[in-house]
């Protein structure tokens, strides 16, 4: 599992506490993450955009360190640039994958990176691979990521089924999401997500205050109390028995 | 060599706590050491905890605000728990910190609140005895090392008398026309205070709700430990409101164009 | 001296001895850093930096009134905070090797070029260079504004503050920053950000400096507001002449007074050069 | 997720008993009057906890307490000194003279020697004799009578101006003059303005608002220059003794 | 105790009215043991430019040397006396150029630079250990007394001070500051500077 | 007095031959003598009355009441020795509050009289104390709803619909049957409290007497509260007016 492990955090170092996610359909990805950095508790940006471009149909989602995080894609990106213009064909996402996962794996020990590579390309077609904390790399259907995922395996196990189409992938991310930001305060803000296919790289965006709500705890608070409890119990309008003199 | 036994046959290090202000039970052992020392647990640490708390001074009384979460680490686990409490007719309390100490606190003061009420002698507690009654509490539970882990705003109105206090885990009192606990002592009070300031007497209810209402709303944006569920408590001479619980408006809209982090167009 | 041409780049030659200080027990001095409430934020036509200008050593102030918007390009700016000295001299970096990539590239420098530059030197560096920027400027592509933290990773955003006041500025940017103010409104919501720090954080102190880049001009408002100046003392404190008592006194004189020698020949009568 | 590690694998985190609430105090002895004053800024950290907590405490008409260090402990020694004072008062029909308050601050401060009270404390008034006085005390009581003492943050800042404009320390007088003893009134509270204006300019704990206590010696001639001072507030409870005054100013917010 | 508190040391630098002057502390120290009671830590740079060195002695040997060579390959190299503001920016970067691994020295420079004009403007500035400049228009101070100094000169200073008023100021902010200081006083060393001549003077003080 | 004179009658902790307790009975006397108190339990509320006679026109008005408070929705009247009576609220203050410690909750009215009574009734078996002068009148509404009950000097409890002890009881009770206590709201309640108080001063219409009330139920919120001035003063009217129409 890809925990960030905040005792190799550097102090003060910026965190991707974070929930992402990839999922792959018949004719592409869906990929998806959260918004919300943080140093500490304090919210250093509320709108973070964790989808990052690394080539044309491939992107990747990534938890940990922000500055890792980022030299790393940047890294990557300049990597696949250099080779589809020496190639001149696009990288495989298979590829991107494994640029990632030399870096994080050789590194490992400097890096604090967890990424999801996602995307969509002519040999394969669509494919996800997730690349946790050691630097291994996985391939798989769908994956999650980052601090908030670990409140929502059970959801998608739960939930997940083979041979979904777009839109209900598209849902089951949002879904996703929507719960690990709701359970996991290194998580939260908006959710953005990509839908990366053959044709087109398509942005979608859903609001801090129009995420699909859960339960959240009763409305009205405070203990169980029976009906006929009196009032005074709240300590409301307490008189005491004054002393007539 | 300092005049302090237990510093004796150390190396003398005057930049270092040269009174010896720590308590004997926390400066660096000198004598052998038990080989279970390390397991000891002195002290406990906030589990449950609940983030900060507002509250102003306004023309009629004081207002104050809390959210409706209790934290265990990053994990939202409580998202329906009341942190405004009103003790007795004139006062409320609101706390951050550990939830269980809070509690504890409350179950406190009711003791307090039955045994004045009972005592029938025509006086009650207002906020500035409820205060001083706290603060002195956690200032002993503090002495002894085994403090009550919470920061607590006390607010009232009593006898014309507007009353807004803190008082936190170490005992330390302070007071003001605004208050705030955790975070929203950095986020939310330079807001307060330019809103509240000079202004308490003017400030109407509707205003003072405004203000308390934008600065939750910064809160949440901002800090990673909040939910945009709260409630808020106006205390007047009319005696103590807690209100049901209401949710944030937020705005996200400038977002959605944002990509990447640097260089990134698409 | 080994050489007269130092290489480049750090020395670590006194690392060692330093080290030995450190194991003795010998904790190092602070360095200045600037608490500092620094903020950006865009507008119409372009973006507005702040900062305050108060510079810390411990809880001692080192500078009341120094500089914390630094020269990138013309057109480029950059607010740090942190360690001061690392601040100072990375943004001067940059701006020295941006100076040198606009003259190879024959193109106005872009915001992002400076940005990458600062990241990846943080980055190098993992954190241990402690610079806390707010980079903003305009180019060919419109306003850009980013923060980029000591250990080298950046955010692009609208609105943004750094330093110890930057839970205080932000809480004014989130309840007052819209979409396309005008200069003025942008300007004041600066104003009111580094005020909020200035008066709410002891990092942050003095007065408030700002910066407007639009893509036409750049406008260093130095000491845009002075709300804490100091008033006049209550007593004068020169000292009568003669109150401090001192052993001996040596005078360097600096006027080299030229005394005319004429040798051999006599006064007015001209050399013969026949 | 930091917070989840950190409860997985309890770090020490070690309750520290005390905080450093920043501010700084001061007082000067005059021939028949003491100033005591103090800032009114407290802080933990960067922040301001409030801009106006009173670090300066009149206990007698005769006697005024700063205390400074950790607010906390600081509010419960004053409390307990009071309640010390009062106790003396319904025992004795009279106000415990400044020197027994002195050395009665000083056996408490040690009782406590073991857990301190983290605070320096400066008790100024009027001795029996009608002379003014000041007593330092430092956390576990170890005190001296001075004429003039600065504590707290910016204690190294005010300590060396007041050696040097109040004791003369390294000034020649001019040929055939000595040094006054005793300053004026006037002067000694300019000083302490002056002190405070600059202590809040170099030290970021001090600021906000600045409290001077003036006591003045039965019959003092001073009171004369206390009758321009504006927004002067007189706190004496008995007659025909010393009198006690207040005088509040602003310092600088930032 | 930090590194700083080894040997000791303080100086201060103020402005006048076109005139500057620098002054410190004589004690060299090992901790809290006095070892010299004439310890210089200021040291002329060209005639019109002071330089003060307080901290960790060795570094004040090997800074003094350093300097005087850059200084004099300046000279050299562009045929010109060096101004003070060019002699600030070669000490910062020098400082910084140790960033990891600092000469434990808090410098303060003290000068006169030449306007177009052709007069003299006052010029003061100090740096941290890592080469962070302060220039002010008042007063620079540095080494262990350095707080005590802030308190004092923030108190004492005042504007336009003409040269010998300046000598008294910086000499009693000096004196009071090094005598609440462990680790500085034994003696100081008042420099003045004005637009031509450089006043030198030896401070009694206290030996304790 | 048949005990007098036989021996039997000195300790608490000594049957008379035919099975008595004459310290216990004695106790009762003390009840007996004093000014009437009476509870009423009625549908939403429990009302509390004492006919307080005042032995000194010197005293002060409204001092050493004889309803007190015990927890938020439990007050007790006593008949008997005053201090007694104080003394058995102290008590019951604590067991209130050790209740409320020890299950967090509010305590039923029954607890408080079972614990009362054992604590009464621990005055009956030693030869070192005596009895407790006075009969208590318990009154809340808990969870169970409005409770009324009394415990007497032997501790022994009962609940009640309408309780009454003190020097007019029979009457009071007499009057207390007559009315359907179930049917009646608690302001319905204070005036009939008010005139059973009355009505049974007759007896002693030379002793000057205050006449004290108290409420619990839906009208304070389910507080024990002192019944308003002005319903105090109506409800006083009304009394003396029925007492002219009684004879």
């Amino acid at each position: 599992m890809d925990h960030v492990d905040i005792n190799r955090l550097k102090t003060g170092e910026v965190n991707l506490g974070t929930s992402i996610m990839a999922v792959q359909f018949e004719g592409g990805v869906v990929i998806g993450a959260d918004s919300r950095t943080t140093t500490g508790s304090y919210i250093a940006n509320r709108v973070t955009d964790k989808l990052t471009y690394v080539h044309d149909r491939i992107y990747c989602c990534r938890s940990g360190s922000a500055a890792d995080t980022q030299a790393v894609a940047d890294i990557v990106h300049y990597a696949l640039q250099m080779y589809s213009q020496t190639a001149g064909e696009p990288p495989t996402v298979h590829h991107a994958a494994s640029v990632f996962q030399k870096l994080c794996y050789e590194n490992k020990d400097q890096l604090t990176a967890g990424i999801i590579v996602a995307g969509w390309d002519k040999e394969v077609g669509p494919s996800v691979y997730n690349i946790p904390l050691g630097g291994g790399l996985f391939r798989q259907p769908w994956a999650i990521g980052g601090s908030g995922s670990t409140y929502v395996y059970g959801y998608c196990d739960a939930t997940y089924r083979d041979g979904w189409g777009r839109d209900e992938c598209i849902n089951f991310v949002k879904n996703t999401l929507a719960l690990a930001m709701s359970r996991d305060g290194s998580s939260g803000g908006v959710i953005r997500m990509c839908v990366i296919t053959e044709e087109k790289v398509e942005r979608l965006f859903v609001p801090g205050d129009e995420l699909p709500r859960f339960w959240e705890g009763r409305e009205v608070l405070g203990e169980a109390v029976p009906k006929k409890q009196p009032v005074g119990e709240a300590g409301i309008g307490l008189v005491p028995m004054a002393v007539e003199a | 060599m300092d005049h302090f036994p237990t510093n004796w046959g150390r190396p003398r290090n005057d930049a270092y706590d040269p009174y010896g202000t720590y308590p004997i039970a926390h400066r660096p052992n000198n004598g052998p050491k038990d080989a279970f020392a390390d397991a000891v647990q002195r002290t406990q640490q906030p589990i449950v905890t609940g983030t900060s708390v507002l509250a102003i001074k306004y023309k009629d009384g004081i207002m104050m605000a809390a959210d409706n979460l209790a934290s265990y680490g990053s994990l939202a686990r409580f998202k329906d728990i009341q942190r405004l409490q009103p003790v007795g007719a004139h006062t409320v309390i609101g706390a951050g910190g550990d939830m269980s100490d809070f509690q504890y606190i409350q179950l406190m003061l009711d003791e307090l609140i039955i045994d004045e009420f009972s005592a029938q002698d025509g006086h009650t507690l207002g906020p500035a005895e409820v205060h001083e009654y706290l603060a002195q509490v956690m200032y002993a539970r503090r002495s002894k090392m085994n403090p009550l882990w919470n920061s607590i705003l006390v607010g009232g109105v009593k006898d014309g008398k507007r009353f807004l206090a803190y008082v936190d885990l170490l005992g330390t009192t302070y007071s003001a026309s605004t208050l705030a606990t955790g975070y929203g002592a950095y986020i939310a009070q330079p807001l307060l205070r330019t809103a509240v300031e000079g202004k308490e007497d003017i400030l109407t209810e509707e205003e003072a709700y405004k203000i308390l209402e934008q600065s939750m709303r910064v809160l949440y944006y901002r800090d990673a430990r909040t939910i945009d569920k709260y409630q808020v408590a106006t205390v007047t001479e009319k005696g103590v409101y807690i209100s049901e619980s209401r949710r944030l408006d937020t705005n996200w809209s400038f977002a959605e164009g944002i990509r990447g982090y640097g260089a990134q167009t698409q | 001296m080994a050489s007269v041409y130092s290489p480049p780049g750090f020395n670590f030659s006194n690392e060692i001895r330093n080290n030995f200080l450190l194991e003795k027990g010998l904790p190092l001095p602070k360095a200045t850093s600037t608490g500092t409430t620094i903020v950006g934020c865009l507008f119409k036509d372009g973006i507005v930096l702040g900062a305050d200008t108060r510079a810390t050593e411990g809880p001692i102030v080192a500078d009341k009134n120094c500089e914390k918007i630094h020269y990138i390009t013309e057109n480029i700016r950059c607010c740090g905070a942190g360690t001061a000295a690392d601040t100072e001299f990375t943004t001067a970096l940059i701006s020295s090797n941006m100076e040198l990539h606009a003259l190879s590239t024959g193109r106005k420098p872009r915001v992002v070029t400076a940005m990458t530059m600062l990241k990846q030197m943080l980055y190098r560096y993992q954190g241990h260079v402690g610079a806390a920027l707010v980079l903003g400027g305009v180019d060919a592509t419109g306003p850009h504004l980013f923060t980029i933290h000591p250990h080298g990773s950046t955010d692009k955003l609208p609105y943004v503050t750094m330093g110890s006041g930057s839970l205080a500025a932000m809480a004014v940017f989130e309840s007052g920053w819209r979409a396309d103010m005008s200069r003025d409104e942008a300007l004041n919501l600066v104003k009111a950000a580094i005020s909020a720090g200035i008066f709410n954080d002891l990092g942050s102190g003095s007065n408030v400096d700002a910066c407007i880049i639009t893509a036409t001009h750049t406008e260093l408002l130095r000491n845009v507001e002075m709300p804490n100046q100091r008033v006049e003392k209550e007593r004068k404190y020169a000292f009568r002449r003669g109150t401090t008592a001192w052993k001996n006194q040596t005078v360097r004189d600096l006027i080299v007074k030229e005394e005319l020698t004429t040798v051999g020949a006599g006064p007015g009568e001209a050399m013969d050069t026949t | 997720m930091p917070d989840m590690v950190s409860l997985a694998q309890p770090q020490q985190r070690q309750f520290n008993p005390y905080a450093d609430n920043g501010g700084t105090i001061l007082a000067i002895a005059g021939a028949d009057f003491t100033v005591i004053a103090g800032d009114t800024r407290q802080s933990e950290g960067y922040s301001i906890q409030t801009r106006y907590a009173p670090k300066v405490f009149r206990l007698t008409d005769r006697a005024v307490l700063a205390v400074n260090g950790f607010a906390a402990d600081g509010n419960m020694f004053v409390k307990k000194v009071r309640q010390r004072l009062e106790w003396y008062r319904h025992a004795h029909a009279k106000d415990m003279p400044l020197r027994a308050i002195a050395r009665l601050i000083q056996t408490m401060l040690y009782a406590r020697r073991f857990f301190p009270f983290y605070v320096y404390n400066i008790l100024g008034g009027i001795e029996e004799d009608g002379s003014g006085a000041v007593y330092s005390f430092d956390p576990v009581g170890s005190y001296e009578r001075e004429a003039c003492r600065a504590a707290g943050a910016a204690q190294s800042l005010v300590q060396p101006f007041l050696d040097n404009q109040i004791y003369f320390k390294n000034q020649v007088p001019a040929p055939g003059m000595a040094h006054p003893v005793h300053l004026p009134l006037s002067t000694v509270l300019s000083l302490v303005i002056d002190s405070f204006t600059s202590a809040t300019e170099r030290h970021i704990e001090v600021g906000d608002g600045l409290e001077m206590y003036v006591v003045l010696a039965k019959g003092s001639t001073a009171i004369q220059s206390l009758s321009t001072v504006r927004g002067i507030q007189e706190m004496t409870v008995t007659e025909d003794g010393e009198r006690v005054f207040v005088i509040r100013r602003e310092l600088k917010k930032d | 105790m930090s590194i700083m508190e080894l040997n000791g040391g303080s100086v201060i630098a103020m402005v006048g009215k076109d005139c500057v002057a620098i002054a410190s502390d004589l004690r060299l120290g090992n901790q809290a043991l006095g070892i010299s009671a004439n310890f210089q830590k200021i040291f002329p740079v060209t005639d019109r430019i002071y330089l003060g060195l307080p901290g960790l002695a060795t570094d004040v040997t090997t800074l003094r040397e350093r300097f005087r060579f850059r200084v004099n390959m300046y000279t050299i190299k562009e045929e010109r006396e060096i101004e003070p503001e060019t002699f600030a920016r070669l000490v910062s970067s020098t400082l910084y150029e140790h960033r990891f691994g600092p000469y434990f020295i808090e410098p303060v420079m003290a000068g006169l630079s030449k306007t177009p004009s052709g007069g003299y403007k006052p010029f003061i500035a100090a740096a941290d250990l890592i080469g962070c400049l302060n220039f002010a228009k008042d007063f620079v101070v540095a080494g262990t007394a350095s707080s005590k100094l802030y308190g004092v000169a923030e108190g004492l200073w005042e504007p336009d001070l003409e040269p010998e008023d300046l000598f008294e100021t910086i000499s009693q902010t000096l004196l009071n500051a090094v005598d609440r200081d462990a680790y500085s006083g034994w003696g100081c060393v008042v420099h003045v500077i004005t637009k031509d001549k450089v006043v030198t003077r030896t401070l009694k003080g206290r030996m304790d | 007095m048949t005990s007098i004179g036989t021996g039997y009658d000195l300790s608490a902790s000594t049957y008379s031959p035919d099975g008595r307790i004459f310290q216990v009975e004695y106790a009762n006397k003390a009840v007996e003598n004093s000014g009437t108190a009476i509870g009423l339990r009625v549908k939403d509320g429990v009302v509390l009355a004492v006919e307080k006679l005042v032995h000194s026109k010197l005293l002060v008005p409204g001092v050493n009441r004889r309803i007190q408070t015990v927890d938020r929705h439990i007050g007790l009247a006593t008949a008997g020795l005053l201090a007694d009576g104080r003394h058995l609220a102290n008590r019951a203050r604590d067991e209130a509050a050790s209740f409320r410690d020890q299950y967090r909750q509010p305590p039923p009215l029954k607890q408080i009289a079972d614990r009362l009574g054992l604590y009464v009734q621990a005055y009956t078996l030693y030869s070192s104390v005596r009895p407790f002068g006075i009969s208590t009148i318990l009154g809340a509404v808990d969870k169970t709803g409005p409770a009324l009950y009394v415990v007497e000097p032997s501790g022994v409890f009962h609940g009640y619909h309408g309780a009454a002890v003190g020097k007019g009881r029979q009457l009071a009770k007499t009057e207390l049957e007559k009315l359907k206590l179930s049917e009646l709201t608690t302001r319905e309640a204070v005036k009939e409290a008010a005139r059973i108080i009355y009505l049974v001063h007759e007896d002693a219409k030379e002793k000057e007497f205050e006449l004290e009330m108290s409420w619990v139920g839906d009208e304070t919120n389910g507080i024990h509260l002192p019944v308003p001035k002005d319903l105090q003063t109506a409800a006083e009217q009304a009394a003396k007016a029925a007492l002219e129409t009684f004879e």
